[in-house]
């Protein structure tokens, strides 16, 4: 029954959780942290082989790997000129005691979608590029693997995911008579603008105390969790996922958020300029 | 984004005559289901919700139940003729999904779940007509279902869309506003708490666009609002008409 | 597992459910109606603005809205040169507090399919009217969405997708380069006779007694449930729903629908007749 | 209705040289399938349904067990080679799941489910080949696998069809008739109860048409329940002779 | 879940099972087999009308019937100039008191999966004498249906579905304005090469005891069991299902194997010539 | 058999430089996983699998664990860009289906599972990059990851794949082997039992070429099986540093 929410669930200690919340009540982390850092990232990208473009990002002890994949299908009806992005989750069973075997949940289902609307509205791919010819063009898959699940799903997934288009090869396309065929032995770059490169920073409440990167137990204690997706300046997407927030507490959410997306961008940019030492 | 068919404001005035701060015609009737315990028609313009609650009830399978609060569940779904052109094909989709959880979590902190340990509350909403602003009308159904049913709450959720128009920020899409507008932003407020629980944001805005649609969303639910208390007023006012006479 | 059945419980107190029968066994109903005699009824077409067609059918307090969406398709290998119907059913959850969520269970497919032999069999669709060119023919989808159950689903959802057919409106087709697309702007009668209209009426057995339009409760009641369809003075389709009959007993129901035939056909014709007071 | 390839009536003759109220020839095997409790292969000319039931046994999960009766289930399905044309898709049907209900409340009346309280009782139903009358073979089948597993019951249920063919009303439609016909009516019959249990139409029918045709099935179902009966007293013959000699 | 192993849990008492391995031990086994002796095997072909190739094989109680269909369809893109083998199993709830409904769960997908193998690499099917136009081949199902289990499914399936192969006729290929359509009224041979026919012999383990064609009670109650399918003087297939073996035990295995193959075959042949004789 | 776009096997050297008897780079990481109870990494050349262990851990829903020992269930599964060309369907084919069930198969006689009644433990395989042989590498990394996980085991099973490939039989295949040999023999072995717990074979193979694959087999499992140890060793090495200082 994935067509009603909630699905599963997902559980904290009591004392665990008043535990949390006082410290941050305090102006601590459980880990040591400063509300406003972020825990150590690390982005590789090209560590898929078999993948078109490939990223891995750790936050902390959250793992996800992002694996593009190029085919050839129609385009959308409403957009004949434009090529198709599909960003799809997995949340594997690997990740947490939580996670259950079958199709995505509502969980792997809200965090494909929020990275792909980050994706989709800030010019970061240029679709025109993939178009091939009347009713074909380039269908570009980014599939995002969560390998372990240690909170902020969203900001390492949207990192993984903008890290391994950047790092993406377009095969050539090859007509033949039964119709047109990718050739993976002639590639080229992937149209992605990097200065445009959408960045995801998720926000947490408690009480008042605002802090960024929540790890999976804080997430878990918090009254009010929202997520921003810059590009450039502008704001290209926003989610809250948990909680409450007053209007005061939006503006002071987004002013942290843009401190959390300079340390991301930063680690997204080393992570492009020096694949070779990245790559596995 | 693509150009739109017709102008979608011109003057200051939308497609549909309406200025940008200005609601669509709000229609409210509580109570329209009988076998629920509680529900709720809203229509915001051409866009319809039904919503329906059952419960507090027994949640099966039992280990799926919470032993220090209740488990609210919630269903947003779209009718197969509910949209324009195609036929919507009937099996949840992506986006139904993503919708149900955020209306959940959106519904939750008005809900006194603590009240309810062990047990479960279903709420489902079904968009017959859909014009834009779907989310936000089901949000508005979703509450009033809710306190129809006479379960505990801290305030209504009121749900209203903003959304960005040829650089105007403006309040309530409507469906065409809504397919080609720079950006989209659904909100839940309540209005008593003065807090947001729904959000959503898609597009491309400014910090200062971002903030004014707010404040406008904020004006929006604060007059739904008011539909809203008329509309639970005048259906107790009818049952106490029939109970002790009018 | 919706393929086996019986799919969920429904149920109805033994008290109450002895009550019911008691009463019809002296030929009194819970409700205070006669034997032959049918809830309010109302129809009322071009409820559903982006629906091509639509009805609303309230019958005492069971509730039910068809809509019907034409479409571009295929015809049956069979009949190439006839468009194609698909009646589909579903019961919201709204409906009943035994409903659950999941794709349409058996309740919900016999509904649909009881309805669909209905109208498939009597001519009430010009089918070869609905072809447009080799290969191709008009779809037309009729969807049931059941808001409310307070028994008899079969002759109000009947009711419902008759009369959204006849409000209905067959969009023009434009031929472009790319195919064949439908074109809302210009549109034709759905072709439909209204003469041959088909109409379901439901008999419900207690001991040796016989009723017309069930409750939801009465319907948990019966010793047997036989719903007759009618199309000017032929026999369209049967279904036995629950219990069983004796040949006399099936002559005796036959008869005691003809009348609730009258009944729901008079609703039908004046909803048909005014379309205009009863809109939205 | 479309055009047979050939004349499906002639001068009162069948395409397949039957007369109209005649039966194609019916196989009854009882106790085929080993694991079950009970089975029964029943074949009505190249329509071939084999049942098999398990039962009674416990509910799972319990929740959906009844304190007062047994559930039983029946599930009515065709293989894949069972069809004249194409490879059936061995995925349920709407068809099939219609059935499936249909038939277990053709075979509820006749099973004493007050004495099995909180079990239930599978009836699975599997066509081997489909020439018309399915549902019928399989309602014989079903029953006779009942009684095989010794399961309480007031009575068989024989299931037969009728049709109107050319403005005859047939019995025992074949694959051929069935597509063709004007007028399709599976019925189940208790022969000693005299009793329809399950009741189905299709096509366009007079009021004469139809009750002639509920009393040519009548015929058939006494007919069949004639081979039945001998069916099963074979099967007990031959245990008692396998247990005392012959 | 199906997509998780195990699926569904089968039972043996503690006390039969020590039965049977204490019988075992002793060579003996409960039904007075020797251990390298096959239950009665009868195979007869051509039982399904409606199929286009049909075999049924009884092993024991054991009971499978096959049946073959021909459609068709695109070849892969692998193997343009071949047609298409699709090899599927559904074990009827029919079969034992475990069997669960629903779509094939991992047993029956294993049951189909190794018969394909079987047939598959051997040349028994001539697969480019499926061959019809660029772009369009013969398409073939094999559908097993397993209407009793008492064990050694894999040997009776194989021999069920190698002898429908081989009584199996290809209809015509008319072609149509429209396309390609099947004459049935018109047929060849299927183009098999029965000197090739696979043959799947299972052996099981108990102890260091092995023995051919296990019940379903002596299948729960192994230390081993492997499937080895042979054409010609070929190991066309190997799967071993349950439990571990030396070396030495595969070794020894493999000879019994071959004895059993040779029982297996003979029957296989009877029938394929005698098919008049089996026929219903 | 097709031919390959490069000759395989030549003057007794395979396309990859490789000797028939010679394993692909093995490379080993026990406790990648930080959430899971036990994990490993294993790749073979530039097939990849990350195996985790969860459990032992209660059985939901309880009527599906056993009184007298614990339930392992195991999932492989591929990643969707885990393949060379077109991106795989993420929802699990058939052979991810039989995969899953011969992997258990060849796990169970290793662990103690009557040293853990009524529990369950859950091995989930994921194959990242799959170049050949990715059961084999699973095997490997689903051992390991039940040993990280303090799972009673009487000894690794480790996995290897044989190969026939123009005549001669190969150690591990890769992809391109693996697509267009003569024969594929994937095999799990556990190295101080010399138990076979793993075997299924494809293709066209004499006794003789099959046994001596099976030779081949064990000789690389003994070799993967020294790189497991060190791996294993060197986890709890580094660990002990942590805890004693170095």
């Amino acid at each position: 029954m994935a067509s009603i929410s909630p699905y599963g669930k997902r559980f904290i200690s009591y004392l665990r959780r008043e535990q949390i919340r006082r410290l941050v009540a305090g102006k601590y982390r459980v880990d040591g942290r400063r509300l406003d850092q972020l825990r150590d990232v690390e982005v590789r990208v090209g560590v898929i082989s078999t993948a078109d473009g490939s990223a891995e990002v750790r936050l902390g002890k959250t793992h996800v790997v992002a694996g593009v994949k190029v085919g050839v299908g129609q385009p959308f009806p409403d957009a004949p000129d434009e090529g198709v992005l599909v960003v799809n989750a997995e949340v594997l069973p690997h990740a947490s005691p939580y996670t259950e075997i079958g199709p995505p949940d509502e969980f792997a289902i809200e965090l494909a979608r929020v990275v792909d609307r980050g994706i989709r509205h800030c010019g970061y791919i240029d679709s025109k590029s993939l178009f091939i010819e009347q009713g074909r063009v380039y269908v570009v898959w980014v599939d995002l693997c969560v390998i372990n699940d240690d909170g902020n799903l969203t900001d390492a997934a949207n990192l993984a995911a903008v890290a391994a288009l950047a790092s993406a090869q377009l095969p050539a396309v090859a007509k033949e008579e039964a119709g047109v065929r990718l050739d993976r032995g002639r590639r080229a770059k992937m149209p992605v603008d990097p200065g445009r490169a959408p960045v995801a920073v998720s926000v947490c409440k408690i009480g008042s105390v605002l802090f960024l990167d929540p790890t999976f137990e804080e997430e878990l204690s918090v009254d009010g969790k929202v997520t921003f997706t810059f590009s450039q300046d502008r704001i290209v997407a926003v989610q809250k996922t948990a909680g409450h927030f007053t209007y005061q507490e939006i503006e002071s959410a987004l002013d942290l958020a843009l401190k959390g997306r300079d340390a991301l961008l930063s680690a997204l940019r080393s992570a492009l300029e020096s694949p070779g030492a990245a790559g596995q | 984004m693509k150009k739109p068919p017709v102008p979608l404001i011109r003057d200051g005035v939308r497609a549909d005559g309406r200025a940008p701060d200005q609601m669509r015609e709000v229609k409210i009737a509580v109570g329209a289901v009988s076998n629920a315990d509680g529900s709720a028609v809203v229509s915001y313009g051409a866009t319809v919700a039904v919503a329906a609650v059952y419960g507090p009830r027994e949640m099966h399978p039992r280990h799926l139940s919470l032993p220090d609060r209740g488990v609210m569940r919630v269903r947003y779904h779209m009718a197969p003729f509910s949209t324009k052109d195609e036929r919507k094909n009937p099996a949840p989709s992506r986006r139904e999904i993503e919708i149900s959880k955020v209306l959940r979590e959106a519904l939750e902190p008005a809900v006194m779940l603590e009240q309810y340990s062990r047990a479960r509350i279903d709420v489902f909403i079904e968009i017959l007509q859909a014009d834009g602003s779907t989310r936000a009308a089901s949000l508005t159904a979703a509450s009033l279902a809710l306190a129809d049913a006479g379960v505990y709450m801290r305030d209504l959720v009121i749900g209203v869309s903003a959304g960005l128009v040829d650089g105007t920020v403006v309040l309530d899409l409507s469906g065409i506003e809504d397919q080609y507008c720079e950006g989209d932003l659904p909100v839940g407020y309540m209005p008593n708490l003065r807090q947001f629980t729904l959000l959503q944001l898609d597009g491309t805005w400014t910090r200062e666009q971002f903030l004014k649609a707010l404040e406008l969303a904020v004006r929006g639910a604060e007059y739904v609002y008011q539909r809203a208390r008329e509309a639970l007023k005048g259906k107790y006012m009818s049952i106490a008409e029939e109970v002790y006479g009018s």
